[in-house]
């Protein structure tokens, strides 16, 4: 029992960390069209970004500071990189893949490519009991942290004026044009929102697992692909159930079958639902 | 007895839990030409899409030559004979108009998948030139199926389906964009298509192509026929009047 | 005939010894330098095989890294554990990669666009994890898995044969090139482009969209595992860069940056990339900052490519032509 | 002139889809934009609006609007109902036109009195609503805002006779305050709604003038439109 309780928690906690990357991924891909590669490097600039200010000053402002960092990025991207190629999707993804690469290797340049220690917390070393399992603090730091987000997500897409746009672009970009809004505004808007989630996702996985190197935005990226497409692209919800069914699966998978087997079982998991349902759990809705 | 060449047996589909086209039954003859009007929205379209295979019908039955396809891949309706064109045209943008028609011409005779042989191969060079002087566009293929005038993309699709000699053809209103002084022309290829005991079956909102080209006028409305008579008969009758010709205001 | 030159050169080659200081350390036919020139050899005749799906059949792939990852780790495994011979281990190794390409490509490509690219991408991630977690000391974990000397035949080991291992990327290019050239001139070489334009128009034709993409994916598939292997001669051994996403996106990048889907785009975009990462990882030393990473400079490379280049070297190359004749 | 076009030509996928079309709209009443299926009248509002490359000229207003974004030709006025609706499907009634909203000051006094159902299904998500009130609210979308055009884009298409009744008299009423260009496939309805018709041929202006002169000619209606449908009723 106290296994189970274990492995649900620890799984909920990874999962938490999937649905931060993948939710800015999701709403992204649902109003712009790009699947972002670079999204990963969003992650990592915000990791280091954290660990920097941990390391040489003080843990407090580790997140603030990645998160800010990542949004940065996700801007700058937006504004540099993806608006010029607008009307020309298939080299906005191609551009995001090319900084995908480059991205990566500056970091590298700057910081080498081996693992840095990553500072967290100290009470995040400790234990709490639950149902008679220790479950180390850091995953309800991680949960809370995912719960807290899509709770200001959703509020976000429900109640602002912001989030009204992003649904109705979600379902037709060139409608929300032809009702007088700047919908590339919004583009900004969600890269930066993404951005920042993935900023967020890079402090707290660092914290959660002990290190940071430069491909580490990259081998989330993968898994946080997986939980998109699962969730249905665009949808914040989704992108949650699918987030929560992934991180348990491989939790659980990993700890039972063979090492890797958990990875190996998510990937199936994706196979099974495409072939299912090809759009996605959630549909094209987003919220 | 002889089947006819397509019959849809009280055929319905719903677009999720929409229901678009409702127990529609209708059959075209070996070398019948059916034509099929009603408002837009009425479901013509998605009757063709599930005569053609790209829609699975909830309910009902297609059949070609009697045999029960309702169950087939497009691909594989489309081996039995049947052909279509699309309301947008849909011919191979990158390709040349011989080209397009030289694929056709291959993909009717089961060589696409030999490597061995050359694309440049004289039997289906003659065989697609032979369909493209058919439908008046011999002069043109060398030119680049993608920027051919709107008329000419239509005439291109005619070929891309003679091209496999088909048994029934649906046609999506092939005169949409058509300029003017091409419809003669083109309802002049149209009109030779029932040669050989096709079948053809026909959307089309050119009313005057329609009342001299079909044999038959189908009326739908609202996904459900409102009837199939001559054009004449079809012309004369109250409700249809009202549902497609609309009240006066 | 034109495309004949090119091979002669390069055959001529290894006999030589003309020096091009920049460009190589050492004269043409030493091995240094033939060994940096079959390493692009075979990323040529990978990025035209890779095209093959991308450029021509229209099919975004994101995991054609687990092929080649297949070929080369296939025949390390057969040969260093197993102790096979190398040409029997070669073929069962590229037959084995067909065989899974056929298995993959049946279940993804029922899925079209940015769902295959996922599922793809998810497949190759599989491989990724399998070579990484070291199965039972099969693939050598991060070390990678170098070939053993003993198992190779004479004439492919030791410096003074990298000769022959330079021939062997070239047969290798030569074969892709033949066969994805082949494909363009017969029939199938239409099918694609029209699968590529239209697919929905293609089934109505009477082809089955399906059966043409599977086989595709199946013979690039063969083709990439065919390229690890020549690889892992090449340099010595396989290494987990082989299974990597980042292989597959270079992949892309090569094809594009050359003109994805051109006759001779692909195969000059995977020389030219090859080349460049070699000789900047080389002299990367002594260049500052991020400029002494490859990636980096590639990466930068290809965003503005994608960005002012449109159609890569070969959309150049046509309108250089066109400004010329103007 | 409220809108100029001038030498408006489009190329889309390779084919000219206009070639050179010129017409006016005057700053009142309905203006039709008529011609068969396919000859570019979407196109054409689409043009107009920034949301498909062209070159020619066009002006709204007195200020050249070809090259400037969508919205921002929008925001000075320019309101545009497209084909098939496109009401955001996944909003609710209210976020529909909540959405729409510019002005400091909506309007929602003429669009509820106009369309008192919208007000009863404000909650409801506009996907579930039927083809006639989509239509309903893609018109008070624009009606929301102080607008100097409107482009509207076959409002009736696919409409019971019933409903298309009601969306003539719509258009009616909100022509005593704004002026239209009306694309239109049933002519009884653009006899009763426009003064003026712009009729598109082979990507040109084939003919333009009063509708009157145009509908009450069948034989040049028939040459111009192709129709049998109206014309030939008995």
């Amino acid at each position: 029992m106290s296994t189970v309780v274990l492995l649900t928690l620890t799984g909920l906690g990874l999962a938490a960390l999937y649905f931060l990357i993948a939710s800015g991924l999701s709403l992204v891909f649902g109003l712009a069209g790009v699947l972002n590669f670079a999204h990963g490097l969003f992650l990592s600039v915000g990791a280091y970004a954290g660990w920097f200010v941990a390391t040489h000053w003080a843990l407090g402002p580790a997140i603030p500071v990645g998160v800010a960092a990542g949004a940065a990025t996700g801007a700058l991207v937006e504004l540099v990189v993806i608006r010029p190629l607008y009307r020309r999707p298939t080299e906005q993804v191609l551009a995001t893949v090319g900084l995908s690469l480059a991205g990566v290797a500056l970091l590298q340049s700057i910081w080498g490519a081996d693992p840095r220690s990553y500072p967290r917390p100290a009470w995040t070393a400790h234990t709490t009991g639950v149902l008679g399992a220790q479950v180390p603090d850091d995953r309800f730091l991680l949960i809370g942290a995912a719960v807290l987000v899509l709770a200001a997500l959703l509020a976000f897409l429900r109640w602002t004026r912001y989030g009204l746009i992003i649904r109705a672009g979600v379902e037709n970009r060139a409608m929300v044009s032809a009702l007088g809004i700047d919908v590339r505004a919004a583009f900004t808007l969600v890269f930066t929102l993404g951005g920042a989630l993935a900023g967020a996702a890079g402090v707290l996985g660092g914290m959660y697992f002990g290190s940071v190197s430069p491909g580490q935005g990259a081998g989330l990226l993968i898994f946080a692909f997986i939980v998109v497409v699962i969730g249905g692209l665009g949808s914040v919800t989704g992108c949650a159930v699918a987030a929560v069914a992934v991180g348990l699966l491989q939790q659980f998978v990993n700890y039972y079958g063979t090492s890797g087997a958990g990875d190996v079982s998510v990937v199936a998991l994706l196979a099974v639902v495409l072939l299912l349902r090809p759009g996605g759990v959630a549909g094209k809705v987003t919220a | 007895m002889t089947h006819p060449a397509l019959a849809v047996d009280g055929v319905s589909w719903h677009a999720g839990t929409v229901p678009i086209i409702n127990e529609v039954t209708l059959t075209v003859g070996p070398g019948e030409f059916v034509a099929l009007i009603g408002p837009n929205g009425a479901g013509k379209t998605s009757l063709f899409n599930v005569v053609s295979g790209l829609r699975r019908p909830s309910a009902g039955r297609v059949l070609m030559g009697g045999a029960d396809v309702t169950r087939l891949a497009p691909h594989k309706r489309a081996r039995r004979g049947l052909g279509r064109t699309f309301q947008t045209s849909a011919v191979f943008g990158s390709l040349s108009v011989a080209e397009n028609v030289a694929l056709a011409v291959q993909a009717a005779r089961g060589g696409s998948m030999r490597p061995w042989r050359r694309r440049s191969d004289r039997q289906i060079a003659a065989a697609a030139r032979e369909v493209l002087d058919q439908v008046g566009l011999g002069e043109l293929g060398r030119k680049a199926a993608g920027s051919l005038a709107h008329g000419q993309k239509r005439k291109l699709e005619i070929a891309l389906l003679l091209a496999a000699e088909p048994r029934m053809l649906l046609l999506d209103e092939p005169m949409a964009g058509v300029s003017a002084e091409d419809v003669p022309a083109l309802a002049e290829v149209v009109r030779g298509l029932t040669a050989g005991g096709r079948g053809v079956l026909m959307v089309e909102h050119h009313m005057e192509v329609v009342l001299d080209l079909a044999d038959r006028v189908a009326v739908l409305h609202h996904g459900s026929l409102l009837g199939c008579d001559t054009p004449d008969a079809v012309m004369a009758d109250a409700t249809v009047q009202r549902a497609y010709l609309g009240e006066a205001l | 005939m034109k495309a004949l030159i090119p091979l002669v050169l390069a055959v001529a080659l290894p006999w030589s010894t003309l020096d091009i200081p920049f460009l190589f350390d050492g004269p043409l036919n030493s091995p240094g330098t033939l060994q940096l020139l079959g390493v692009c050899l075979v990323f040529g005749g990978l990025a035209l095989g890779y095209d093959l799906l991308f450029g021509h059949a229209g099919l975004l792939s994101f995991g054609h890294a687990l092929f080649i990852a297949l070929g080369a780790y296939g025949v390390g495994i057969l040969v260093n554990h197993f102790y096979w011979p190398l040409w029997t281990a070669v073929l069962l190794a590229v037959a084995g990669a067909a065989i899974a390409a056929f298995l993959l490509g049946a279940v993804a490509l029922r899925v079209t666009g940015i769902a295959l690219a996922m599922v793809t991408l998810a497949f190759a991630q599989v491989g990724w994890i399998v070579v990484n977690r070291d199965p039972g000391g099969l693939t050598g974990g991060e070390e990678g898995l170098p070939l053993g000397p003993a198992a190779v035949p004479g004439f492919l080991v030791g410096v003074a044969n990298t000769v022959n291992l330079y021939w062997l990327a070239l047969a290798f290019l030569v074969v892709v090139v033949a066969i994805v050239h082949g494909i363009r001139r017969a029939p199938l070489g239409r099918v694609l482009t029209g699968l590529r334009d239209d697919e929905r128009r293609i089934a109505v034709l009477g082809l089955s969209p399906y059966r043409i993409k599977l086989a595709t994916f199946v013979l690039a598939g063969a083709l990439a595992a065919l390229g690890g292997v020549v690889y892992v001669l090449l340099t010595g051994g396989a290494t987990p860069y082989l299974a990597s996403t980042d292989l597959t996106l270079s992949l892309i990048v090569m094809a594009v940056l050359g003109g994805a889907g051109t006759r001779w785009g692909a195969l000059l975009g995977g020389i030219v990339y090859a080349y460049l990462d070699q000789r900047l990882t080389h002299v990367g030393g002594s260049l500052p900052g991020p400029l002494g990473q490859p990636l980096f400079v590639l990466g930068t490379l290809f965003v503005l490519a994608v960005a002012f280049v449109p159609g890569g070297l070969a959309g150049l190359r046509r309108r250089t032509l066109s400004a010329t004749a103007s | 002139m409220i809108l100029s076009v001038h030498d408006l030509s489009v190329t889309l996928g390779g084919s000219h889809i206009l070639q050179g079309v010129s017409f006016d709209v005057p700053p009142t009443g309905i203006t039709a934009l008529l011609g068969r299926n396919g000859v570019g009248k979407t196109t054409t509002l689409r043009a107009v609006l920034g949301e498909i490359p062209a070159t020619g000229s066009v002006d709204f207003g007195g200020v050249p609007a070809l090259g400037r974004p969508t919205h921002r030709l929008v925001r000075d006025g320019l309101g545009y109902v497209p084909e098939d609706r496109c009401v955001f499907a996944g909003l609710t009634v209210a976020e529909n036109l909540r959405l729409a909203v510019r002005s400091q000051d909506p309007d929602f006094r003429t669009v509820f009195g106009l369309f008192p159902e919208l007000k009863q299904r404000s909650d409801q998500s506009a996907g579930t609503l039927s083809g006639g009130q989509q239509q309903m609210l893609a018109l008070a979308r624009v009606l929301l805002n102080p607008q100097r055009l409107l482009l509207i884009d076959e409002p009736t298409k696919g409409l019971a006779p019933a409903v298309i009744s009601a969306v003539a008299a719509a258009l009616e009423r909100m022509a005593e305050r704004v002026p239209m260009l009306l694309v239109e496939q049933n002519l009884a309805v653009v006899r009763r709604l426009a003064r003026d018709a712009v009729v598109l041929a082979a990507g040109r202006v084939a003919w333009h003038g009063p509708t009157e002169e145009l509908l009450g000619d069948p034989a040049r209606t028939r040459d111009l439109l192709g129709v049998g449908s109206t014309v030939r009723r008995p």
